[in-house]
C-alpha cells in the first residue's frame, strides 16, 4: 500500500519536471523584453545593460533555466519579481491564501449544493422538480463565470446593496469584534464563492444525479430491494456510495478548474489571491512570479492527482484486491 | 503605460502668466471659505486599479506609486504652481552664486525620518550619490548630468557645484526625493532593487506607511514628527486596490472610496450631471494634465534602417544616408493623413469633451505654448486627396484604395493592447482613412511587445501613442538628430533647421529669447509632422465632497496633501471608526 | 445505418439542443437581413445610444450597430470554436490511436505528456501564451486546440485500448491486414462516439474560455470582435450600457447550453455500452 | 491417425513460455503473471489437437502466442519449419492467413461497424468477390440475404457461421479453435460442430481447439491435452485418454464426459 503511493508519488516528479520546463519555455520564448518597462528618454545602453543584468536576461537561457531549477530545487528560492524586487515565494504564500480560501468554500459549496441536489433529483427522475432543478444547473454550468460575477454584483451589491462586491474585508475590519469580523469575512466571500462555485457545483451534479439514476437502476440495487432492505440503507450504503466514487476522480479535474476560474474571480472580485498575481505578471512580463506561480498550479493539480488517486484506491474494491495494486 | 519624458530644463524666469493660458476654465483650486476653522482628523481613502509597484523613489514608475512616495518623502524644494518658483520644503532657504556656478541650500533643522533620526545634510548628499549610481539605474539621472558635486558644508548646509549654467540648474538639483542615508548606506546599490526599504519606506512626508496588505490596501498614517507643525490634518489615508473599473467606480458611489483619479471620460460624465443636479457628494475635478495622445509615422524605411544596422555602418552614416519610408517618407503624405482625419470627432468621441485640440509639439499647461505659432491641418478630405494625387497617390485600378506604381497604400498601424482610448482612436482612425482609400490595419499590441518593437527597432509603420510630459519643453529626445538612437526618437525624424533651434532654445539668455525658437519649432514640427497630434488630454478625476482645501492644477492633485481636510459636521462612519 | 438502441424517440435534450443551436445559426446565418447597417459603418455622433427603432439593440462607442456587431462577433466566435475544436479533435484522435496501438515506451510518454498538458489549468496557460505573445485570431484558434486536444487524445487512448483487445481486432489482424488499415477502417469508427460526444462538449468550453479571455482583455482584438469581446466593451460600464452587455452575453449561454444539450443528447443516444 | 505421424508436422510448439505484464496505474514497474509455463506440442495436418483444462488455465494464450499477440518469453513455434517468433513483422503477415483463429465470443468477433458483405471485401480479390462471397457464404450454411446486415442485426449462430466464413476466406491451413461454440445455446451448438465436422473434411483442415467444454472435445478431438496452471499434465489421444486417465485431474473431466 504505501509503496504504491511511493511509487505513485515519484512517477509525479518527471511529470512536474517537463511541466516545469515547458513553462519556463514559454515564458522565456515568448518575445517581449521585460526590460522595456524601465525604458526612460536619457536612458543609455549601459543602463539597460544594468537592467538586464538586475535581472539575470543577460544570461543564455539555458544557464537562467538552470541556475532558476538549482535556486528553486536546492533553496526553494523562486527569484524576486521584475516588477517590485519582491520574493516571489513570499509574494504566493500571500497570495496562496485567499485562493485557498475562496477555492476551499467553492468546493464546499459546490460539493454540497451538487451532491444534495444531485440525489434530490435523482430519486425524483423526470418530474418537473428534476426537470426545473435540471435546467437551471446547465444554465450555470454554461454562464461565463466573469458575467455571472458581474451580474451578481449588479444585482446584490448595486441594486439590492446587500452584499459587498469586493476584497476579503472591509476597510475598518481591525475595529471589529470577533463576531463582527466573522460576519465581515463571510458577507465579502458570499458573492465570489457563489460564482466560483455555481458551475463547479452544476458539474458535480450532473454526474451524482446521472451516477444515482444508474445505481438506482442496477440489478443489486433490485436484488437489494427484493430482499426487503430499507429505502434508507439502500440510497446510503449502495447507490451513493457507488456514484460517489468516479468523484474522487473528477476531483482531478475539478482543481484545475478551480483555479482557471479563481482566475476571473479574483479579478473581478479584487481579491488578492494567485490568479490576480498572475494577470497581473502577464501583463508586466514579471518571469520569476510568472514561473513561480505555474510551478504552484502544476504541484497543487498534480498534488490532488495523487490525492484523487489514492483514494480511488482505497475506496474501490476493484483496484485495492487486484493483482499489482496498492 | 504612458512613458515619461523627463523634465530636462525648466523655465524659472519664464514671463508665463495665469491670464495667457486660455484653458483657464479647467484650472481652478477649490479652496474652502477662509473664516472656517480647520479640524484635524478623518480618513481618505483612495481608490487605485493597480497595486504600486515600490515605496522607494528610485524605482517607482507608477502614477499610484509616485502618488504614495510624494505623501512619505519630501523634497528640498517643491515647483510653484506658476511653474517659475519654489516653495521651501527640507531646504529652508536657497542662494546661488554670483558666478551661476553653485546653488547653496540651507536645510531645515527640525526634521526628523519617520523612524526618529534627525534629517542632515548627509542624506542630501547621499540621496546624490544614490541617484548617479548606475547599479542603481535612476530614471531621473539625467537631471543631474549637469551637476559636478554635493558637498555637505555642514549639517545643515549643502553645496550644489555646476559644470554650466543652465537656467535649469535650481529645478535639477531639486529634482528626487531625499532618502535616508542611515538606512540605506547598508544595503549594497545592486540588492536594494529587492531590498525591504521598498514596501517599508522611512520617510520626511506627512505620511507615514502604517501597513500594506498584499493586492488589498495600503495604509499611511498621519506623520506627528511632521516639520510643518499642525499639519497634517487628515489622520489616515488608506489606498485600496480595486482592479476592476466596474467596482471601482460602485465603490466611488457608495461612498467606500473617496477619490479615484483617472476615471474614463465617459464615466466621469455621468458624475458630473450628478454632481450639478445635486444627486451626488461626489465632486468632479478636471484640469489639464500632461498628456497627449498622437499618432507616430515612421519616417525611415524600415528594412534599410535594419540592414545598415546589420552591416555595422556607423551612425552618422546611417542617419544622412537612411531610406526614406515609401509611405511617409514625404511630408505632403503626412499632410494629407492629417488632414483626413477629423481629429475633432476622434478627440470628442474618445474623451466625451475631456480634452482639448494639439496642433504642435509644445503642450497647452507650458508657458512656452503659443497657439498662433503651430500650423493647423483641418479636416478636408478633398485637399488630402489632392495632395496624395501629387505625390502620385491614385486609385488608378478602381478597386477603391489608392496605388502609386502598382503598390496599394496600405499600412499597419500599431498601440497598445488594454489602453480602450487608444484601441477606440486605431479603430476610428482606420475607418476614416478608409474613407479616402488607404486601407489600415489596427494591430493592438502588449506593451512589451509594441515598445520592444518601437524604441530600439524602429520596425513599425504607424503608432497610435501618448507621451506624458514634464513641466518644460524638451523635444531633443524625440526629435533631435542627437538621439537618433535613444529609444524615444522612433519616428526617424532628422532635420537640421530643429537641431539648430532646439540648441538656440535651450542656450538662450532668456526666456524671452528662448519662446521665439520654441514658437519656430512649434512651426517647423507642426509642418513637418512627424507626428500628428490627435488631443491633449483632461485629467478626470473625483473626490468626496467633504474633503476641502485640495489645490489641484497642472502640475497634479497632490500638491498640498498635508493641507487636506474634513469639517466635523461633514464626517461619516469611516472618518469616526478607526481607534487612534 | 441503424447501429444505435432504439431510444432515439424520446431524447428531450437532443432535440431541444438542436433547435437552440439552430435558431443562433439562423440568427447568425440571417442576421444581416435584419439590420441593413453594415458592422463597420461607424457614426461617431451617434454613439452609445439604447436600442431604437433605428438600431435594435443600440450602438457601441463608436455608434456601430450593435445588432450587426452580434452578428459579425458571433460568426467569429463559432468559427474559433469550431475551428479550434476541430483542430483539437484531429491532433487529439490521431495522437490518442498512435499512442495506443503503438504501446509500450511511446504510449508511457505521450501519456506523461497528456497527464502534464492536462495540469496546466487551461485558463492560465491560455492566458500565458496568449498574453505573452501578439494575440491574433488565428494564434488564438491554435492555443485553444493545442490546450483542448488531451481529453480527446486520453477517450481515444482508452477506447483503442478496449477495442484493441476485442476478438474482431484480433480475428482481422489474424486475416494478415495491414495495421493502417485496422486503425482507420476498424478501430476509429468505433471510438467516434466517445469522440464526437465530447467534442460537442468541447465547443461550449472552448466559447467559455475565448470569452474569459476576452474579458481579460487577451481574446479576439479589435476591429475584429467576439462576443466575448462585445461583452468585454460594455465592460467599463455593465448596467449602464447594458445593451452591450447583456446580449451578448445571453447569446454566449444560450449557445453553450446549446452544444451543452446536445453534447448531452448525443452522449445518451449513443449509448456505446450497448453497441458491442 | 497413425498414418497421420508420419506426415511432417503443421505446428510444433517447444517448451513454450508466456508471462503477462499486469497494469497498474501510474507506475512504472510492471509486475508479470506467468501464463504459460513450459508446454510443447505437435500437430500433424488433419487432425484435431485439443487442449483442456479449466478457464484461466493459459490456453487461450498459447492460442494468442501462436498469433503473435502476446510475446513470447521463450520457446519456439514452429508453423511448417517456420519459426514464428523470429519473422519480421511483414512475412508475419503474409504468413497470417494460413493460421485463422475462431473466437469464443462472437458478438465481440465482428466490426460492429461493417456490413457482412464489407467483411469479405478486405480479402477475397475484386473480381471474385460476389461468387466467393456466395460460395463461402453456403458453404458455412447462410443465406445470402444477410450480406447486407449488421452483425447486431444476426442471431449468435449466424454470427458465429459469418466469422467461420471470414476464416475460411483466406484457405487456412490451420484453424484455432477457442471455445468455438460454448456461448452458443444447445442447438446451435450441435449445427455449429456439424458444420465444423464437415468443414474439415471438405476443406481438410487441421484444428488446434481450446475448450473446457467436453461434448465438443468428445465430438471433434483427435488428440487431447490436459492444462492446469499454465502446464500439460497429460498428452494422449482421445480413446487413450479416456480408456486410461493418469491423473486425478483428468478422471474427474472424464467423469464430467460420462455423466453427460
Amino acid at each position: 500500500m504505501l509503496n504504491g503511493i511511493i511509487r505513485r508519488i515519484l512517477s509525479a516528479i518527471p511529470t512536474l519536471l517537463v511541466g516545469i520546463t515547458l513553462c519556463f519555455l514559454i515564458i522565456h520564448l515568448a518575445p517581449g523584453n521585460p526590460a522595456t518597462r524601465f525604458l526612460n528618454p536619457s536612458q543609455t545602453a549601459a543602463t539597460q545593460e544594468i537592467i538586464r543584468e538586475r535581472f539575470g536576461l543577460n544570461q543564455s537561457l539555458p544557464i537562467q533555466y538552470f541556475h532558476w531549477l538549482k535556486q528553486v530545487l536546492f533553496h526553494f528560492d523562486f527569484g524576486y519579481s521584475f516588477y517590485n524586487g519582491k520574493d516571489c515565494t513570499e509574494v504566493l504564500i500571500s497570495a496562496l491564501g485567499p485562493t485557498i480560501i475562496l477555492s476551499f468554500w467553492a468546493l464546499v459549496f459546490a460539493l454540497s449544493v451538487g451532491i444534495s441536489l444531485g440525489i434530490f433529483t435523482a430519486l425524483r427522475a423526470d418530474t418537473h422538480v428534476d426537470r426545473v432543478i435540471n435546467s437551471t444547473m446547465m444554465i450555470f454550468l454554461s454562464t461565463p463565470a466573469f458575467w455571472l460575477g458581474l451580474m451578481f454584483i449588479g444585482l446584490f451589491t448595486i441594486h439590492l446593496n446587500w452584499l459587498p462586491g469586493s476584497h476579503l474585508h472591509s476597510l475598518y475590519y481591525d475595529q471589529l469584534d470577533s463576531f463582527g469580523q466573522l460576519l465581515d469575512s463571510v458577507r465579502h466571500l458570499i458573492l465570489p464563492v457563489f460564482t466560483l462555485g455555481l458551475p463547479l457545483a452544476a458539474t458535480v451534479f450532473k454526474y451524482i444525479r446521472a451516477g444515482m439514476i444508474d445505481a438506482l437502476q442496477s440489478d443489486y440495487t433490485l436484488a437489494a430491494r427484493a430482499r426487503g432492505i430499507r429505502q434508507s440503507t439502500i440510497l446510503w450504503k449502495y447507490s451513493l456510495k457507488n456514484s460517489l466514487l468516479p468523484l474522487v476522480s473528477l476531483l482531478g479535474v475539478i482543481i484545475p478548474a478551480l483555479l482557471s476560474g479563481a482566475v476571473i474571480v479574483e479579478v473581478v472580485f479584487a481579491l488578492p489571491g494567485v490568479g490576480r498575481a498572475m494577470v497581473t505578471a502577464v501583463f508586466g512580463r514579471d518571469y520569476p512570479i510568472l514561473m513561480a506561480g505555474a510551478s504552484l498550479a502544476f504541484f497543487i493539480v498534480i498534488l490532488f492527482n495523487i490525492v484523487a488517486d489514492i483514494f480511488y484506491r482505497i475506496l474501490d474494491p476493484r483496484i485495492r484486491n487486484s493483482a499489482g495494486g496498492l | 503605460m504612458i512613458l515619461q519624458i523627463c523634465l530636462l530644463c525648466l523655465n524659472i524666469f519664464s514671463l508665463f502668466s495665469c491670464q495667457k493660458n486660455h484653458h483657464g476654465q479647467f484650472e481652478h483650486s477649490d479652496l474652502y471659505p477662509k473664516n472656517q476653522q480647520i479640524q484635524d482628523g478623518g480618513t481618505l481613502v483612495i481608490g487605485i486599479r493597480a497595486e504600486p509597484e515600490s515605496i522607494n523613489p528610485l524605482f517607482a514608475l507608477s502614477q499610484s506609486s509616485r502618488n504614495i512616495i510624494r505623501l512619505v518623502f519630501s523634497r528640498l524644494a517643491d515647483i510653484n504652481e506658476d511653474l517659475k518658483g519654489f516653495t521651501p520644503r527640507l531646504a529652508k532657504s536657497w542662494e546661488i552664486s554670483t558666478d551661476n556656478s553653485q546653488i547653496t541650500f540651507h536645510l531645515r533643522t527640525n526634521v526628523h525620518w519617520q523612524d526618529g533620526t534627525p534629517f542632515t545634510s548627509k542624506d542630501v548628499v547621499f540621496t546624490y550619490q544614490m541617484h548617479i549610481n548606475p547599479v542603481v539605474a535612476w530614471d531621473g539621472m539625467a537631471y543631474k548630468q549637469n551637476i559636478s558635486s554635493v558637498e555637505a558644508f555642514n549639517d545643515s548646509t549643502v553645496v550644489f557645484s555646476f559644470y554650466e549654467n543652465h537656467r535649469s540648474m535650481l529645478s535639477d538639483a531639486v529634482e528626487g526625493y531625499i532618502l535616508p542615508a542611515h538606512i540605506l548606506q547598508n544595503i549594497s546599490p545592486q540588492n536594494l532593487f529587492t531590498s525591504d526599504f521598498n514596501r517599508h519606506p522611512i520617510g520626511t512626508g506627512p505620511f507615514q506607511l502604517n501597513s500594506w496588505i498584499d493586492m488589498q490596501t495600503i495604509t499611511l498614517l498621519k506623520n506627528k514628527r511632521f516639520y510643518e507643525s499642525g499639519k497634517p490634518h487628515l489622520d489616515q489615508i488608506i489606498f485600496r486596490i480595486i482592479p476592476d473599473n466596474f467596482n471601482l467606480l460602485n465603490q466611488l458611489k457608495a461612498g467606500e472610496v473617496d477619490l479615484v483619479e483617472s476615471i474614463y471620460p465617459k464615466d466621469f460624465q455621468a458624475i458630473i450631471q450628478n454632481w450639478n443636479h445635486g444627486h451626488s457628494d461626489i465632486r468632479p475635478i478636471s484640469y489639464l494634465g500632461r498628456r497627449y495622445d498622437f499618432i507616430g509615422w515612421n519616417m525611415i524605411d524600415p528594412e534599410s534602417y535594419r540592414n545598415s544596422i546589420d552591416r555595422g555602418e556607423s551612425q552618422d552614416a546611417i542617419k544622412y544616408n537612411i531610406q526614406p519610408n515609401r509611405l511617409f517618407g514625404s511630408q505632403k503624405v503626412r499632410a494629407a493623413l492629417t488632414m483626413a482625419l477629423d481629429r475633432e470627432a476622434i478627440m470628442n468621441t474618445v474623451n466625451f469633451g475631456m480634452a482639448v485640440p494639439m496642433n504642435g509639439p509644445v503642450s497647452p499647461i507650458l508657458p512656452s505654448y503659443n497657439e498662433a505659432a503651430n500650423i493647423v491641418w483641418e479636416y478636408n478630405p478633398q485637399k488630402a486627396l489632392k495632395f496624395l494625387a501629387e505625390q502620385g497617390w491614385t486609385d488608378s485600378d478602381g478597386d477603391n484604395i489608392l496605388d502609386k506604381n502598382g503598390i496599394p497604400f496600405k499600412f499597419e498601424i500599431l498601440t497598445e493592447s488594454g489602453n480602450l482610448l487608444w484601441e477606440q482612436v486605431a479603430t476610428i482612425v482606420q475607418a476614416q482613412l478608409a474613407d479616402i482609400g488607404i486601407q489600415v490595419t489596427p494591430r493592438f499590441l502588449e506593451p512589451a511587445l509594441l515598445y520592444g518593437k518601437l524604441l530600439p527597432a524602429k520596425d513599425f509603420d504607424a503608432v497610435i501613442i501618448g507621451w506624458s510630459v514634464g513641466l518644460t519643453p524638451d523635444f531633443s529626445p524625440l526629435f533631435h538628430s542627437s538621439t537618433f538612437y535613444t529609444p524615444f526618437h522612433f519616428t526617424g525624424y532628422y532635420s537640421r533647421e530643429y537641431d539648430r533651434l532646439d540648441e538656440l532654445a535651450k542656450t538662450a539668455a532668456n526666456d524671452d529669447m528662448a519662446q521665439k525658437y520654441y514658437d519656430k519649432i512649434a512651426q517647423l514640427l507642426s509642418n513637418d509632422l512627424p507626428y500628428t497630434w490627435l488631443y491633449y488630454r483632461m485629467e478626470c478625476s473625483a473626490v468626496h465632497g467633504r474633503f476641502k482645501d485640495i489645490i489641484y492644477d497642472r502640475r497634479g492633485l497632490y500638491n498640498n496633501p498635508e493641507d487636506w481636510w474634513i469639517p466635523l459636521d461633514e464626517r461619516q462612519y469611516i472618518d469616526k471608526v478607526f481607534k487612534k | 445505418m441503424k447501429i444505435l438502441p432504439q431510444k432515439t424517440q424520446t431524447n428531450q435534450s437532443m432535440t431541444s439542443g438542436c433547435i437552440t443551436i439552430g435558431l443562433v445559426f439562423i440568427f447568425l446565418l440571417l442576421g444581416p437581413l435584419l439590420t441593413p447597417i453594415n458592422h463597420t459603418s461607424q457614426n461617431l455622433s451617434a454613439s452609445l445610444q439604447p436600442p431604437s427603432s433605428s438600431h435594435w439593440m443600440g450602438t457601441d462607442y463608436y455608434g456601430r450597430d450593435v445588432l450587426a456587431r452580434l452578428v459579425f462577433g458571433g460568426r467569429i466566435t463559432w468559427i474559433i470554436a469550431i475551428a479550434s475544436t476541430f483542430m483539437a479533435v484531429n491532433i487529439g484522435t490521431i495522437i490518442g490511436l498512435f499512442s495506443a496501438y503503438q504501446g509500450g515506451w511511446i504510449d508511457l510518454i505521450v501519456m506523461r505528456l497528456v497527464d502534464v498538458m492536462l495540469a496546466f489549468p487551461k485558463l492560465f496557460v491560455v492566458l500565458l501564451i496568449v498574453g505573452l505573445g501578439a494575440s491574433s485570431t488565428s494564434l488564438l484558434i491554435w492555443v485553444l486546440a493545442l490546450f483542448s486536444w488531451m481529453e480527446i487524445a486520453r477517450i481515444v487512448r482508452s477506447e483503442v485500448m478496449s477495442q484493441k483487445n476485442r476478438t474482431y481486432i484480433k480475428s482481422v489482424r489474424a486475416l494478415g491486414l495491414r495495421t493502417p488499415r485496422i486503425v482507420f477502417i476498424h478501430i476509429l469508427p468505433n471510438v467516434l462516439g466517445p469522440v464526437i460526444v465530447s467534442s460537442v462538449l468541447l465547443i461550449s468550453t472552448i466559447i467559455l474560455v475565448e470569452s474569459s479571455l476576452s474579458f481579460l482583455g487577451l481574446g479576439v482584438q479589435a476591429p475584429s470582435a467576439s462576443w466575448g469581446s462585445i461583452l468585454n466593451d460594455g465592460r467599463i460600464d455593465p448596467l449602464g450600457t447594458w445593451w452591450l452587455s447583456v446580449p451578448a452575453g445571453l447569446l454566449i449561454l444560450t449557445t453553450v447550453i446549446g452544444f451543452n444539450l446536445i453534447g448531452n443528447g448525443l452522449h445518451k443516444q449513443l449509448d456505446l455500452k450497448k453497441i458491442v | 491417425m497413425n498414418s497421420s505421424r508420419q506426415k511432417q508436422p503443421i505446428l510444433e510448439v517447444n517448451n513454450l513460455h508466456v508471462e503477462y505484464p499486469v497494469n497498474f496505474r501510474g507506475g512504472f514497474r510492471r509486475q508479470k503473471k506467468q501464463a504459460v509455463n513450459g508446454v510443447s506440442f505437435t500437430i500433424f495436418p488433419g487432425e484435431c489437437f485439443t487442449i483442456v483444462g479449466e478457464s484461466g488455465c493459459g490456453k487461450s494464450s498459447i492460442i494468442d502466442a501462436i498469433l503473435g499477440f502476446v510475446k513470447i518469453k521463450t520457446g519456439t513455434v514452429l508453423f511448417e519449419k517456420q519459426d514464428l517468433t523470429k519473422l519480421t513483422p511483414k512475412n508475419f503477415r503474409k504468413l497470417r492467413p494460413k493460421i485463422q483463429p475462431v473466437f469464443q465470443d462472437y458478438n465481440q468477433a465482428l466490426n460492429p461497424h461493417q456490413r457482412i458483405e464489407d467483411i469479405f471485401r478486405e480479402t477475397l480479390p475484386k473480381h471474385l468477390l460476389e461468387s466467393q462471397t456466395d460460395q463461402l457464404l453456403s458453404s458455412v450454411g447462410l443465406s445470402k440475404e444477410i450480406i447486407r446486415c449488421f452483425p447486431h442485426q444476426l442471431s449468435g449462430g449466424q454470427k458465429q457461421r459469418v466469422v467461420l466464413a471470414r476464416a475460411l476466406s483466406v484457405n487456412p491451413a490451420l484453424l484455432l479453435l477457442d471455445e468455438p461454440v460454448t456461448s452458443l445455446d444447445m442447438s446451435v451448438f450441435v449445427q455449429i460442430v456439424e458444420l465444423l465436422i464437415s468443414l474439415r473434411k471438405t476443406r481438410n483442415l487441421t484444428f488446434l481447439l481450446v475448450s473446457h467444454n467436453l461434448s465438443i472435445v468428445h465430438l471433434l478431438a483427435d488428440r487431447v491435452a490436459i492444462m492446469k496452471n499454465g502446464q500439460f499434465l497429460e498428452q494422449q489421444p482421445l480413446t487413450t485418454l479416456l480408456r486410461n486417465p493418469k491423473h486425478d485431474y483428468t478422471k474427474n473431466f472424464i467423469n464430467q464426459i460420462t455423466q453427460l
